[in-house]
């Protein structure tokens, strides 16, 4: 099998991910920042390291496909499509935002795109993709839903249900773990059983596989398989894409559960230079084209900042809207 | 007007919500081939078949999570929880998610679903069997709570629900399906959410009641209109939105308050319409109001300790005249 | 491999076996008698048709083991030595019974018998089971904890966070399914994406098995194995009992969801008289001595009925006592 | 006397009843290893070791579910819940479990057992991460309910907690971790649960509030002190048992009343506050009692609006010269 990189995808769609990867280590990176001159308050999960998951994923997937995801999901969301501007003025909690300030980080949702929200309560996505799946299917629509979650997530409940759910429904859900090997400080096999994520969906006749999340087109290749598969046969699928993230679990921790050593070793697995040297080797891109793909994407972030900086924030009275829908709004104008 | 108990009034209400709109579905544990654990549900799955009326595996956080989801990809979702006691491993989804989702992704997703729940106590199914929950979801904002207490409220507020763009609760009480009452033929009566009712008129003293307790605030006032009290029974129907002006309205009239309610006491729904009444009708009260409440103990299975544990029309009736006593 | 009953267990077990399973049946078809009087109220579940795996598990057990079920548990208790006039008058809601009135069918209770309750919602008791587990290791007693639970409750997420603790922690839990195929009205294939319920176990790395619920020898013989595999090694296991109640869910339940055939098929599998007929075959027993026991159990039942209807009623001022525990109680005084 | 914050005041409390009884043990998310989201836990895995500090997975129906167990198997477990909001996944064990064993089970089984949850709002957490749920565990019957606002209280309320053989919900506020008090030196030093205090003494009017309002309280007594209005504020300490007593005494002696709770409004414990005073002090009030009480919306992310959400010092000021406004 030719494993050369323009066997697989054209050039474009290459660079596409080498774009986003770098669009999405910026913002994280710019978000941290932020949240050191006390811009961005609250909990802050940063994604550094785990790109190539959601850009690999992402484009794996069909624009329709639904998309949750938990509380790490700003990448998500901005490969989705979402303005970085918007997201940024979100996480500022300002009026501009893309849930008006009221979600921050952890709450980013854009109907419009199929992002279904990033949800806070560990395992709380779980059904809600069960019974999106649901609704897909019994409107005819030929599309999935695709459930990001991590690996400290499975322990809940919560996933054991919609398992469960989705297979004996024959619902059409795409899990995604992204087993990065800990909740917060808590390593994988200090919470689970047992450690091989994937092997978990044995007790409910879901298949799975495992994939590495370190590398965009071995993450995008498996996505795009077995969303094909949950499409065509209508039923679940479990991905563990094996990753990990280069900060601590949100801006508060300083990590000292890894040793130095450990992320040293995960730094030289980083997702982003090494697929930049793959587009060199290849000769896809010249590192004068990647350099200036990153300065393009630090302004864009930069762009984003200016923008949240600027913008006002929500009303007072904004405080007492959207705790109910008024009567009469449309219902998912999204679907029409 | 056609003559029903509540059960056959809801069911009507959920058959002809279901013909009207192809996006209602209802799941539950066993409210499809079962025809539901009280019967709710019956001839459904045979009207509207498996796809639109599905059994779900004992997960109650998945039903109501799941069924989110399907409000969120354009379903109207009814789900069914067996009993409102098993909403307890779902408060994660309804007060986590539910309640707080339009909210927390500013205002962009509505969650048109409806979770039916039956409950209360007096029929002996001890402490996890008899709760009255409708306090977590009247203090939890995002929430809809109905709690009808007749056949035509139960239905026109069912089809509201429904119908409503908002996330409701809608608390039946497991004595009153098998009550009956006049129910109006007419396909398009709801009754809306939000709106109590004064199901009794009168000038010494306002009842202020919901659910199961509107039925034995009624006894109350007939007994109580032979020694001569005259009572206003409110009914408030729906606990979220709560419709204050009614009954702050009467007891301003009558000048004294007695609620009453089968959940818990302490933190219960009357302690929140004792407050309102007594903020609102300070200089009107002739008597402190009263509550009338569940007694603060898990419930006993024995049907002699029961009884002691849920207002009886003779509680209802010592309040009452406790109010017309007491004089300021 | 000898399997006559000799071979396995001296005639006095055997006989015991017997005298067990007859109680039981005897005791629930009384209380559906007493339900239909009036005389017990509210949700009532009986057992009839699952006494072997009672019976059998019980026997299999050492008497400190903790064993914990859900609300089909008049049997389990019975067996494990509490005494049938004290259940029926709990049955009864009477002062006299096993929790004073107040726990009713679904919640008998008693220590000092390491029955450790009747649950009844469904799962609520699989994370007690595995507490009391670790309460029993952290003290060094050699006992295991029991968990007995329904087909249907292997859907709720409890079951798999109580597994994967259980596995995690290396408990001493035996997990014993009764899969009687129903969860009342929903035949184990209508909500479990794997019906086959001890394969469940495969993503927690704990070993399982599947045994005949109406043979109560082959009950025995499973869960005395598994209960010293679990003691020694520390580490938990499940058991799936396939059996069957003869009657509906609960005495409400008139059961059309089942096919008479089905129903008849069951009942012919019926482990009493099934036992009885090897135990004659054998020449452990004559018919004379099954029918004295039988007979016996009857008068013991009629004695538990006499009893109940003969105790007082709880005093109304017992129904606010035992909410909170008076300062100075003695707390677990069984464990003395 | 030592000077200290309620981080440092509740890691003695824990260090020294472990140290004190061998089967003090604790669990939840991250509390060995980690030493605690909040860092309360810290030092106790060098201390004790990973039998009797232990981390958990994510299964919070299953940390109060095993500690029920455990507590059943002759331990004294204090068990973690990262935050309050997630008390939401285990509201069975909780409700349906740990408030009713004992009751249902006939008194024959105790359970020594705490389960401590930092929660409340302000640091900008959103909807699903700053919830005051005390209204939940205070409607309860079967559980205690400890909410301490100062170091001191703090340790001696945990120290009683976890002596006690009644399950007690032992709430912290994330705010007060880091607020600093005199605690006393003594190791047997413990405060007693249900009884308030009166934590400044006054004539005018009395503020009945707890956990972080209590401080927020005593800063708007000492604002209003400059403008000449005397307030007493009473620290209930503990929602359950609750100590009626205390307040009710001291609304009768100043004859105004302000309540204050972090929680939503409506059905919180305000309400209960409120019409236990109007119930019993009715004909001492000069005028209505009011409560200042978290927004019934669910929090917002963005701090321009979260802050308009929670009570603040100004808010209490201005009830309280509310109540100094109106007669009756
Ligand atoms: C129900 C619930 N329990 C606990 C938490 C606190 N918490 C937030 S993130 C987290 C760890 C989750 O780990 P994982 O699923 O591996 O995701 P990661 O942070 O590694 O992306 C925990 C325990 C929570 N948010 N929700
Ligand atoms: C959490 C919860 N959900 C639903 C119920 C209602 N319910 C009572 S028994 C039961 C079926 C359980 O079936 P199974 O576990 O197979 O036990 P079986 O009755 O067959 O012994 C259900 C759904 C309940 N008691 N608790
Ligand atoms: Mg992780
Ligand atoms: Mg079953």
């Amino acid at each position: 099998m030719d494993t050369r990189l323009r066997a697989i995808l054209p050039d474009q769609q290459l660079l596409k991910f080498y774009e986003q990867m770098t669009l999405c280590r910026e913002f994280e990176e710019s978000c941290a920042e932020q949240y050191t001159k006390g811009h961005i308050t609250g909990f802050l999960h940063l994604y550094s390291g785990q790109e190539a998951v959601a850009v690999g994923a992402t484009a794996g997937l069909h624009p329709d496909d639904y998309i949750l995801s938990a509380y790490r999901e700003h990448p998500q969301a901005i490969v989705r499509g979402a303005d970085p501007k918007v997201v940024m003025a979100e996480l500022f909690g300002k009026a501009t935002g893309l849930c008006k300030g009221k979600g921050g980080s952890m709450h980013l949702f854009e109907p419009e795109l199929a992002f279904m929200g990033g949800y806070a309560i560990v395992g709380g996505q779980f059904p809600i993709a069960v019974g999106l799946a649901f609704a897909s299917k019994y409107r005819r629509e030929d599309r999935i839903s695709v459930c990001f979650f991590g690996d400290g997530a499975v322990n809940q409940g919560n996933f054991h249900e919609g398992l469960n759910w989705a297979r004996l429904w024959e619902l059409p859900v795409l899990f995604i773990c992204e087993n990065n090997f800990y909740g917060i400080g808590t390593e994988v096999r200090r919470s689970s059983a047992l450690a091989d994520i994937h092997k978990r969906t044995c007790g409910y006749d879901i298949p799975s596989e495992k994939v590495d999340g370190m590398d965009v087109i071995a993450v995008y290749q498996a996505v795009k398989h077995a969303a094909e598969w949950v499409s065509g046969h209508g039923r679940p699928y479990l991905i563990e894409a094996v990753t990990y993230r280069f900060r601590g679990h949100s801006m508060s921790d300083p990590g000292r559960y890894r040793s130095p050593a450990e992320v040293e070793l995960w730094k030289e697995r980083d997702p982003i230079p090494n697929f930049a040297r793959r587009l060199i080797d290849e000769g896809i891109a010249t590192e004068d084209t990647l350099a200036c793909m990153r300065a393009k994407a630090a302004v864009l972030v930069e762009e984003a900042v200016k923008f949240a900086e600027e913008s006002p924030w929500p009303e007072d009275d904004e405080v007492c809207n959207d705790v109910y829908a008024p009567v009469g709004e449309e219902v998912c104008p999204w679907l029409k | 007007m056609a003559e029903m108990n509540c059960r056959d009034a809801l069911n009507l209400a959920l058959k002809e919500e279901m013909r009207r709109d192809p996006s209602v579905v209802i799941w539950g544990e066993d409210v499809a081939l079962y025809e539901g654990s009280f019967k709710v549900t019956r001839g459904l799955l045979a009207e509207f078949g498996e796809e639109r009326i599905k059994d779900t595996p004992i997960s109650e956080n998945s039903i109501i999570g799941a069924a989110i989801g399907a409000a969120m990809g354009g379903l109207r979702p009814v789900a069914e929880l067996m009993t409102v006691n098993f909403a307890l491993l779902a408060m994660d989804q309804i007060v986590n998610h539910m309640a707080k989702i339009r909210y927390m992704f500013g205002g962009k997703a509505g969650l048109p679903m409806v979770v039916r729940a039956p409950g209360g106590g007096g029929s002996q199914l001890a402490a996890q069997h008899s709760q009255s929950l409708e306090t977590y979801f009247m203090h939890c904002p995002g929430l809809y709570v109905a709690v009808p207490a007749t056949p035509a409220d139960a239905r026109g507020l069912l089809k509201s629900a429904i119908r409503d763009n908002n996330p409701v609760m809608f608390l039946e009480h497991e004595l009153l399906y098998n009550s009956r009452g006049e129910v109006p033929d007419d396909p398009e009566f709801t009754v809306p959410l939000g709106v109590a009712e004064i199901k009794r008129r009168g000038d010494d003293v306002t009842i202020v009641a919901y659910s199961r307790m509107t039925l034995l605030s009624l006894q109350a006032a007939e007994e109580l209109e032979k020694e001569g009290v005259s009572c206003e029974v409110v009914d408030l129907r729906t606990l979220a939105p709560l419709d204050r002006t009614t009954f702050l309205e009467s007891v301003k009239r009558t000048s004294r308050a007695v609620v009453v309610s089968e959940c818990c006491h302490t933190c219960g729904v009357g302690a929140e319409l004792a407050a309102c009444i007594f903020e609102n009708c300070f200089d009107s009260l002739t008597a402190p109001v009263r509550r009338v409440s569940g007694l603060d103990v898990p419930m006993p299975y024995s049907r002699r300790l029961e009884r002691l544990c849920i207002p009886r029309v003779e509680d209802i009736v010592a309040a009452v005249k406790n109010v017309m006593q007491q004089k300021y």
